[in-house]
This record gives structure tokens, sequence and C-alpha cells, in this order.
């Protein structure tokens, strides 16, 4: 409990104001953040309308079984997130450093599986290009809006593994208390990159199942 | 003016212990936390870019003087009115107010020693110089040709200048604006002194609060619509691409779901830094506190669900048209109530005529003219008219240069001898401010009378029957950059032989006020408590002779 | 070039936008010398030093004053609204019987094409006190056909059709020009409108260079193509009759009903698998980059020109289920 | 002391455990359901599920549930804007005709 006092940091008066207010920054980048998937997501919307058919076909091409298992990955990775967060507002300073190591693992494991996943889509031409093999032209749209919107999600996993690696070398080498407000914002962000791929394997992997 | 410092406040030496002090290093400089020290780089890197955007806007005004042009080929003219808009909006306007003035004062006018996170502050300044890095590229590359509004097809598949720099200049930008944002919002929610309860914020810390709102909320938008243009400019992934069933119609609505309230970034702040100095230089409470709060909020909503009159001729929808035209009518009312109140401020109040008053009531003056024309636009016949014509040029330039440029001198002159401790030159500010007031309206009334004859926009070579009013425009234009100059060189020049200004020169009950000038790198000597209402004038204006109450004391001295 | 040649309003539409523009105008000068009256007055009377004697403003006061110009305001744009919005919507619709011109705008020229199958190129004739119905496509990028006597303008995108409708009331020669920046040349993409006298219109339509009329052209075309190798009853290749198709509701194949508009048989034409009708394998091949715009106006206007009467020959033509017997 | 030590080990897993499970289980109803041939009733399910599933993961995971009001009202500003967003971009869209 003695290393509290290296926690807080300028201008805040007290720990507990500094946690509220480091979530409250962080909640607020996530409003940001939703307006940011929000613009794809709105594009995305107004195109599907339009071109439900299409939409369906190109649907049916994505690689479900990858998508699913890095579904289960991150869900997975969200759990072991708070259980890190919650042992360091417990200070339980073991725990904390396993299962932040657990969930930057999950990460890698997701984007590993991403990078095969996308290995089998070039594999069939699925990159919009004069080779692109199905048709109506509007299924070249729906994997445009895939190769932006994994890979948009990927760059902020990306971000997140490197948060999670960041913040686990500074607990390990003590050089800021776990109890700190640095894991709030980590977890938060990394739940949020979480809640993005929870509404884009529907939009991605499940168009055109039935 | 003589040092009319408030009693408690320790006649310390300006110089000695302020935060110009800490340090005096370049490193020292781009290495700080200090939320003061950052103001002052933002301010240093947006005047640059004032300049650049300037004096490509000077050229485009000279070659404009014949209907046939002078001396740039098409290409090259398209390429200026590109580079000209890029970055007066993201590199000049938007981070204007917000990041010079809103972030050396936000914290002082609430109390606080700092920002809520200081490093952010800081990386949202690298962020801003890593846009500007593209944009100087871009510049340095010959330039982007597409209009600082990026419209697919042709940014995406037609031009051939460097869009994908500069998209990522703006993107990047962008979220240096986020930055500022999130860090405004955290601050004026978490760190307001005792006693500084919401209703007793000043006008400005309102602003800053609106404005941060809006730029946490459109400007991902922005970035989204930046890059998708990106992916298929880059790539060819055909999301506005009509042949693959794209619309290009929706990249205008991503992209002015930001840029409408866009405007308002660059308003909001301006009607905060009038509100103070009309309420300090009429020695006045500002009439209708409650009401002018409200109105900013209001704005800062209703502001988001009224970008579609910008594409009444577009392809939009007849029934959208209707449903944004009426929304852009309503939120008219507010800024409606703005003006009348700032009138009505000066009523009963002790006017005085120093400089910061004569910008801010250009501001008025031009906010008025620009505010109505806008009602202009929101009617759907007008629009289909006067868009993209000089009509509506001359209008925004009304808002965003007549309105935000002169209420930022207002404030750069309300604030200088708070930044650096020195009084400048009355009589040339005062010259400068009714200059920059009658050579603006010398530059634009022209272009509103063209546009409504029919002048379009964005055009190299002219219809000949135009020249008198764009000879006219370019004249005034030479009197406005004139206007612009002065400033720069007698600010600079009372850096080094300024009279010291004393704490407080206006006797301003300002809580940034009640600390010495230049502040100490704490703002505060001992931390504040706040116990009456902002614009606390009124004792003040009645003993004029012998000095007012102030509004904060020091804890402990009660 | 003379500024009348902006500025007339040579339509009734026009003199109704003028109408508003002034009448905004008056407002909005009263409130400018509204708001600089008082400012003058509250700096004589209130200048710092000046004897004029100052109390409180009661906060009950103040508060009904702020309701008050809070609430007119609201009123007066509210009214402003009304008007603009009732001008806007009685010039919405296009009338039925209008004289249509096809317009192709592409950088940096306009083409233009007279349901007679005249050409002109930056110039258009037209007679007054006609309904003209413009049907307006882009090649490339996003232009806009403003015309600054008739107070109009409309954006004209790629791969859609976008219109422009009026009646002009007063004959001469007007300037029209691209409003929406389209790159290099955007500035010089201009040229004449030329409103004639009814009677002189048909006079210089008949002295055009002899041209087959747009649905002729469109027929030659239809056959040129090999659209005539399937979309004829009797074809043995599946494929939907055209005939009486324009204007009425077409089924397809993802279960929407579309009507069938210019729009329409264009995508067809360009983009068919995007509205496949129902019952119809998709055979129909993609003309994108074979025909050109101006080929699919010709091909769209011989479709239309295609009417029920000669489909009522061909028995079993039934709606959704259009043309000959299956293969 | 131990014992108190072990309850707070268990509080560590225990909830966000129930959690997890809860979201495994709507992610396999939700891919289950995507291969029933429902036409449009498809995405409604899916999206409903991917709602349901972001309720969750903010309440319970995210502990919205336990964050004072203002970290609330943070994130309703995120959806309340993408509401926005939604509505007036589609008032043309579904209005073309």
């Amino acid at each position: 409990m003695s290393d509290t006092a290296g926690a807080l940091q300028h201008p805040w008066p007290d720990l507990r104001m500094q946690r509220a207010g480091v979530s409250l920054g962080m909640w607020m980048f996530l409003a940001s953040e939703v307006l940011f998937f929000g613009g794809l997501l709105v594009s995305y919307a107004v195109y599907r309308s339009f071109n439900e058919e299409a939409f369906r076909i190109a649907g049916a091409h994505a690689q479900i079984v990858y998508g699913s298992i890095n579904t289960v990955i991150l869900l997975t990775s969200s759990f072991t997130m708070t259980v890190a967060l919650r042992a360091a507002t417990a200070n339980v300073r073991r725990v904390t450093l396993i299962f932040l190591g657990i969930t930057a693992a999950l990460g890698v494991a997701f984007l590993v599986c991403k990078g095969l996943e996308y290995r089998e889509d070039l594999k069939e031409h699925l990159f919009p290009s004069p080779q692109f093999p199905l048709s109506p032209p509007a299924t070249a749209m729906f994997w445009g809006f895939y190769w932006i919107m994994t890979g948009i999600h990927a760059v902020h996993l990306t971000a997140g593994i490197a948060v999670v690696l960041v913040v686990w070398t500074l607990f390990k080498r003590r050089v800021i208390p776990v109890q700190g407000s640095t894991m709030e914002g980590a977890a938060i962000y990394w739940h949020f990159v979480d809640s993005v791929w929870i509404v884009l394997y529907p939009l991605l992997y499940l168009a055109g199942r039935s | 003016m003589t040092d009319a410092a408030l009693p408690f406040v320790p006649p310390l030496d300006v110089r000695r212990g302020s935060y110009l002090d800490e340090g005096h290093t370049i490193l020292s400089w781009l290495t700080t936390t200090d939320h003061k020290r950052i103001a002052i780089l933002y301010a240093l890197s947006i005047t640059v870019f004032f300049l650049i955007g300037g004096v490509a806007i000077g050229l485009v005004r000279l070659e404009l003087i014949s209907p046939t042009g002078l001396f740039l080929t098409s290409d090259e003219y398209n390429r200026l009115f590109t580079i000209h808009g890029i970055i007066m909006v993201w590199f000049f306007l938007v981070p204007s107010i917000p990041a010079t003035m809103g972030n050396f004062l936000v914290p002082m006018m609430i109390g606080a020693p700092d920002v809520a996170f200081p490093r952010l502050n800081l990386l949202s300044w690298y962020l801003y110089v890593g846009g500007a890095v593209f944009t100087v590229y871009v510049l340095l590359s010959g330039g982007v040709d597409t209009g600082w509004t990026f419209y697919p097809p042709f940014s995406s598949e037609y031009s051939h200048s460097n869009v994908i720099p500069a998209a990522i200049g703006v993107f990047i930008v962008g979220f240096s604006s986020i930055a500022t944002g999130v860090n405004f919002l955290a601050t004026i929610h978490m760190l307001r002194a005792p006693g500084m309860t919401w209703f007793r914020l000043p006008l400005f810390v309102w602003s800053m609060y609106t404005v941060s709102v809006v730029m946490v909320l459109a400007t991902p938008v922005l970035a989204m619509s930046l890059l998708l243009i990106v992916a298929e400019r880059l790539f060819g992934l055909p999301i506005f691409d009509p042949s693959a069933g794209g619309d290009p119609v929706l990249f205008q609505h991503l992209f002015w779901f930001y840029s409408h309230p866009a405007v308002y970034i660059m308003i909001l702040p301006a009607m905060g830094v009038v509100s103070e100095v009309f309420a300090c230089f009429a020695r006045r409470r500002v009439f209708g506190y409650g009401f002018m709060v409200f109105a900013m909020l209001m704005i800062a909503v209703v502001g988001f669900m009224v970008w579609g009159h910008h594409m009444f001729v577009a392809g939009q929808s007849p029934l959208a048209n209707l449903i944004f035209s009426f929304l852009s009518f309503i939120v008219a009312v507010p800024s409606a109530i703005k003006v009348f109140n700032w009138t009505a401020t000066l009523y009963r109040g002790h006017i005085g005529f120093e400089a910061p008053m004569i910008y801010a009531l250009g501001f008025l003056g031009l906010f008025t003219i620009g505010g109505l024309t806008g009602l202009f636009l929101a009617s759907v016949p007008i629009d289909i008219a006067t868009t993209d014509t000089y009509f509506v040029v001359a209008h925004f330039h009304t808002i965003m240069v007549g309105g935000t440029v002169s209420a930022f001198m207002a404030g750069i002159h309300y604030w200088w001898p708070k930044v650096t401790g020195k009084l400048y030159n009355e009589f040339w500010a005062q010259l400068a401010a009714i200059t920059m007031f009658l050579g603006f309206n010398l530059t634009f009334l022209p272009q509103f009378i063209m546009g409504w004859l029919g002048m379009p926009r964005r055009y190299h070579y002219y219809p000949d029957v135009f020249q008198i009013w764009h000879v006219l425009s370019s004249g005034g234009a030479v009197i406005l950059a004139a206007a612009y100059l002065m400033p720069l060189v007698y600010l600079t020049w009372s850096l080094f032989c300024g009279q010291d200004a004393g704490n407080n020169p206006w006797r301003s009950t300002g809580l940034e006020w009640q600390t010495p000038s230049p502040p100490p790198k704490t703002n505060f000597l001992r931390p504040p408590r706040v116990d009456a209402d902002p614009y606390d004038y009124h004792d003040f204006g009645r003993t004029e002779e012998t000095g007012g109450e102030a509004r904060a004391r020091p804890q402990g001295e009660a | 070039m003379n500024i009348s040649q902006f500025t007339t309003a040579a339509s009734d539409y026009a003199v109704k936008v003028d109408r508003l523009f002034y009448l905004e105008s008056v407002i909005a000068g009263l409130v400018v010398l509204l708001v600089t009256g008082l400012i003058v007055v509250f700096f004589a009377l209130y200048y710092r030093g000046s004897s004029t004697p100052r109390g409180e403003v009661p906060e009950r006061k103040s508060r009904e004053i702020e309701i008050g110009w809070t609430v007119a305001t609201l009123f007066s744009f509210l009214f402003l609204f009304w008007w603009a919005a009732s001008d806007q919507l009685t010039a919405l619709a296009p009338p039925k019987d209008a004289l249509e011109i096809h317009v192709i705008a592409k950088q940096w020229m306009w083409r233009f094409q007279h349901p007679s199958g005249a050409r002109e190129i930056d110039e258009l004739h037209i007679p007054a006190h006609t309904n003209i119905r413009l049907a307006m496509t882009s090649q490339d990028v996003i232009h806009d056909l403003y015309l600054p006597a008739l107070r109009l303008k409309q954006d004209i995108l790629p791969d859609r059709y976008t219109y422009e409708w009026f009646n002009a009331t007063k004959t001469g020669t007007f300037h029209f020009t691209c409003a929406e920046f389209c790159g290099t040349d955007h500035s010089v993409m201009a040229g004449s409108l030329v409103i004639m006298k009814p009677e002189d219109y048909a006079r210089w339509i008949s002295a055009q260079p002899q041209a087959d009329d747009l649905a002729h052209q469109g027929e030659a075309l239809f056959r040129s193509f090999g659209c005539s190798g399937c979309h004829t009853p009797g074809s043995t290749v599946h494929a939907p009759d055209l005939h009486g198709i324009y204007g009425h509701a077409v089924q397809l194949a993802d279960g929407r009903t579309v009507t069938a508009d210019e729009a329409y048989l264009r995508d067809c034409i360009f983009l068919p698998d995007k509205n496949r009708v129902a019952g119809f394998p998709p055979l129909m091949p993609n003309f994108s980059g074979s025909i050109s715009e101006g080929q699919a106006n010709a091909l769209i206007a011989y479709v239309k020109s295609l009417t029920t009467n000669r489909a009522a020959r061909t028995p079993n033509a039934s709606p959704g289920q259009r043309g000959g017997s299956p293969p | 002391m131990t014992n108190g030590r072990q309850q707070d080990r268990r509080y560590l897993w225990q909830g966000p455990g129930v959690a997890w499970l809860a979201l495994l289980v709507l992610f396999a109803v939700s891919l289950g359901s995507a291969y029933l041939p429902l036409g449009t009733g498809n995405v409604a399910i899916n999206l409903a599920i991917a709602a349901i599933m972001l309720a969750v993961l903010a309440t319970f995971l995210m502990d919205l549930r336990n964050s004072v009001a203002l970290v609330r009202i943070a994130a309703a500003a995120g959806l309340f804007w993408i509401v926005i967003m939604f509505a007036l971009t589609f008032s043309d869209f579904l209005t073309r005709g």
C-alpha cells in the first residue's frame, strides 16, 4: 500500500479523483471512437440496404471458422482483462501480471488467426481488383468494407496489445504501482476493441449464411 | 493605464518566478507539459500557418484582378485555393482559440493548476505538428487540387495531385483536436476549484466545454471519411465508386457531419471570448448568463443536425432538404439570442473603447451579418440559387474570418498582458482593429453582391462583368492583410519594449486575473476558492475610482 | 457579356426566389440597423465617465425581455421557413408533359440531346412557355448545371440521373456554367442558354442537321449491340420483354419492387446484376465500358417508345412474367 | 485472514466469469441462428444479440454498473450522436424515390 503515493500524478488532488478522471477521459475517447466506427457503420448500412442480394452473396465467402474462433478469443481476453483489473485494484500484483500476460497473448493469437484468414482471402482474390471473382459489382463493395473494417480493428487491437505490454513491463519493473489509474484506462480501451469486434462479426461473417 | 493590482495579489516582480522562467532552452519548450507553455507553442505554430494560408489567398486575390488571369495556370490556381482552405480550416481556425487561449485560460479560469492530462496536451501539439509536416510536404511537392472538401470521385479517381498526403495530414491533425477536447472536458468536470459551481463558470469556459463536445464527437467522422477516400485511392477499395454501386453523396454526408459542426468549433470559442471582453469593458454582468449558456449548449447539439444544408443541390432527397432546412432555421435562434444579449450587456454599463472592445464590436457586427445571411442559405430556394457562388464564400468568411478572427484578436489583446506581462501600444491596436473591420467589409461585401449576381466560386477565369467586384474585393484584401500584419509588429515590439502591465491592467474580476501576470507555473500562489458569480462588475462600476471587490480570495484569507 | 445574362429572372419561379431574397434582405437590414442602432445609443449614453444614471436591471424584467426576444426570433424564423418551404414544395414535382432534354456533363464540356435527336455542345436552345425537364448525368466527376437566370442549380453525378425542370418566360440568350468544382478547367465549363419563342424553336429544331430522333437511334443501337437477340418476344433466350416496361412496376429477384424509370433502365445496361428481374436467370452481359452515356440515352429513349400496344399483341404477356415462353 | 484473502481472490474472477459464459452462449446463439432461413430476420436477430452482448460487456466487464453518472453520460453521448447520424443520413437515402 505504501506505493499508492507514487501513483498520484500532477495535477490531481487525490487518487480517487484521478482514477475517476482517467476513466472519464477514456470513456470520452471511446465516445469519439464510436463515432469513428459510426461513419463506417452508417456507410455499410446504406449500401447493404440497397444491395441486399450482393451483400448476401459476398458475405457467404467470408471465412466463418476463423471469424468465430477469433470471436471466442476476444471474448475470453475481455474476461482475463477484467480479472487483471480487479486484481490490480485489490493490489494483487502477481495475479495482475499473469492475467495481463494472458490478455496480451490472446490478442496476439487473434492477430495470427486474422493473418491466416487474410491469406485464405487473398488466395481466393477477394481483395477488390480486376481479378475479383464475385458478381454483381456491389460484392466488391462488401469486400471493401471487409478489408477496411477488419484492418482498422486490427490496428486498434495492435495498439491495445502494445499498451498492455507496456503496462505489464512498467508493473513488472515496479516503475508504477499496479493500483494507479493506468490499468483502468488500458482495460476500458481493451474492452472497447472487443466491443467493436462484437458488432463487426455479424456484419461481416453472418451475412448470407442462411 | 496604471497598475491596479487587487489588494491580495502580492506585488511580485513580474518576470521572476513566472511560467516563462521555467526554462529558456528550446528543449525545455519542446518537452513542457505546462498548459501555458503548450498554449504558446500552439500560438506560434498557428501563426506560421495563418501566414502561409494568407499568402496563398493573397496570390489568388491578385490573380482574380483580371478575368483572364495574370500569372497562374488553372491548376496552380486550384491548388492555391485548396491549400488556403485546408490550412485555414484545420491548421488555423479549428485550433485557433481552443488550443491557444483555451489551453492557457481554462485551468486558470476554473482555478486548477493544469489541465487534467498534461502529457496528452503535449501529445496533441505533436499531433498537430505531425499533420503540419504532411501538409508542408503537400505544399512543397506541388499541392493538392480537390478543394478542402475532398469530394469523390474527383478526389478518389480523377485528381492527379497529392490527395493522399493531404488527407493523412488532416486525419492526423484531427486527432490533435480530439485530444484537446477530451482534455478540456475532463478538466472542466474534475478540476474546478472549491466554490466554482457550473453556473459560476465564465462563459469562455462554457464555450470551451461545448466546443470540446463538438470536437470529440464530430472529428472522428471526418477522420473516417478521409480514411475511406485514402483506401479507395490507394488500394482501390470501392466505397464511393459509382460504377460499383457506391454513392459519392454518402461521402458528402459523412464529410459535412463533421464539417458543419466544425463551423461551430470555430465560432463557439469566439462567442466565449467576446462575452468576457464585453463584460470587462462595459463593466457589466453579461446580460442573461443562463440563456447564454443554454444557447451554447443548443448550438452544440442542434449544430450536429443541420449538415444537410450543404447538400441541397447535391442530389439529396427533397424531404431531407426540408428537414435540414427546418433544423437550420432552428439552430439560428440561439445565435440570435446571443447577439441580443451581447448588445444588452452594454446597457447601463461603463463602456470603454479599448482595442479588445473594438475587436469585439467588430465581431458582433460581422457575426450578425454572417448569421443573417445564414438564414438566406437555410431557405432552400435561395440556397439553390446562391450555393457554390461567392455569396456562400462571403457568408462563411464573415462568420469564420470576420467573426472568429476578430474575436481571436480581441482575446489576444485582452489577455496579452496576462500572458506576457506587457502592454502593447494602444493607439496602434485601435488603429489595427478599425482597419481590420473596414478591410474585411471591403473584401467581402462585394463578394456577397457578385455571388447573388451569379459569380460561381472556385473560378480561375470568370465573366468580365464581375471584374469590378473582384477588383474591389482584392483591394479590401490588401487592407485586410495590412491589418493582420500590424498586430504582429506592435505585439512583438511590446515583448521587448512594452510597458509592464501590472497584474490586472483591465481591473477584470476574472479568476485568471487574480494572480500575478504572467502567472507562476502553478497558476495560483495559493489554491483559490470562489465565492461569487462571474462578471461581478456592478459594484466595481459604481466605485470606479476606488477599485473594486475581488470575486475570489485565496483560501484561508477570506 | 452583359450582366443581365445572369440577373434576368427568366421564369416565374425565379421571380419568386427573388421576392424571397428581397424579403430576407429587408429583414436582415432591419436587424443590422437595430443592433448597430442600439450599440451606438448605448455607447453615447453609457460611455465610461458619462453622467447617465445607471442601476440594476430587475431580475424578473430581464427574464421577460429574454423570453420575449427568444420567442419573437423563433416565430419570425418559422415564418421564413414556411415561406421558403412553400416555394420549394410548389417547385418540386416536374409536370408530366415536359419536353425532356438529356444532358451529359464531362470534364469540361456539356452535351445536350433534344428529343428529336438534335445534339448541341455547350449551347442549349429551348422554347419559352414550355415545361422543360433536363435529365442529367455525368461521365466522370460531379458537375453542376447552374442556370443563373432561372435561379437553378443541380449537381450532376456519375452513374445516376438528376433532374432540373423549369418553364422559362423570357426569351433571350443567357449564361450557364458549372457550379461544382470539377478540376482544371472547371471555370470555363460554361455555355449559353438560348430561350426562344416556341415557334422559333420549332423552326430551329427542324433546321438542325438531319439526325434520327433519339428513339430511332436507340432502335439501331438495340440491334447493333445485339440486345434484340434476347429481348424480342419469341426469342429463344429467356430475357424480359421491354414493351411497356417504362414507368411500370417491376418485381425483382430479391423481393423488391421498383418502378422502371430512366435510372432503373440505365442500371440494367451498366449494372445488370444490381436489379435482376424475378423469374429470369442472370444472363445479361455487363455493358459498362462498351456503351457510352450518349448511346445509353438513345437506348433508353427507344425502350420508352415501346408502348404496351405492341406488347398486347404478344400473347401471355402479364405483369411480372413478361416475355416469351421458357426455352 | 487467509479466508478473507481467498474470498478476495474469488471476487476477482467470479462475476466476470459468469459474464464471460453469458457472452459465449450469446455468441453461439447468434452463430447458430444465422443458418436458419429467416430472410431479414437473420440480420435483426444478429444485431439484437450483438446489442445484448455489448450491454453485457459494458455493464459487467467494463463495470459501467458501478461507475459514476458522468461516465455513463459519456457512454450514452456516443450512442445518441450515432443515432443522429443514422436517422438524418437515412432521411435522405430512404426518401430518394
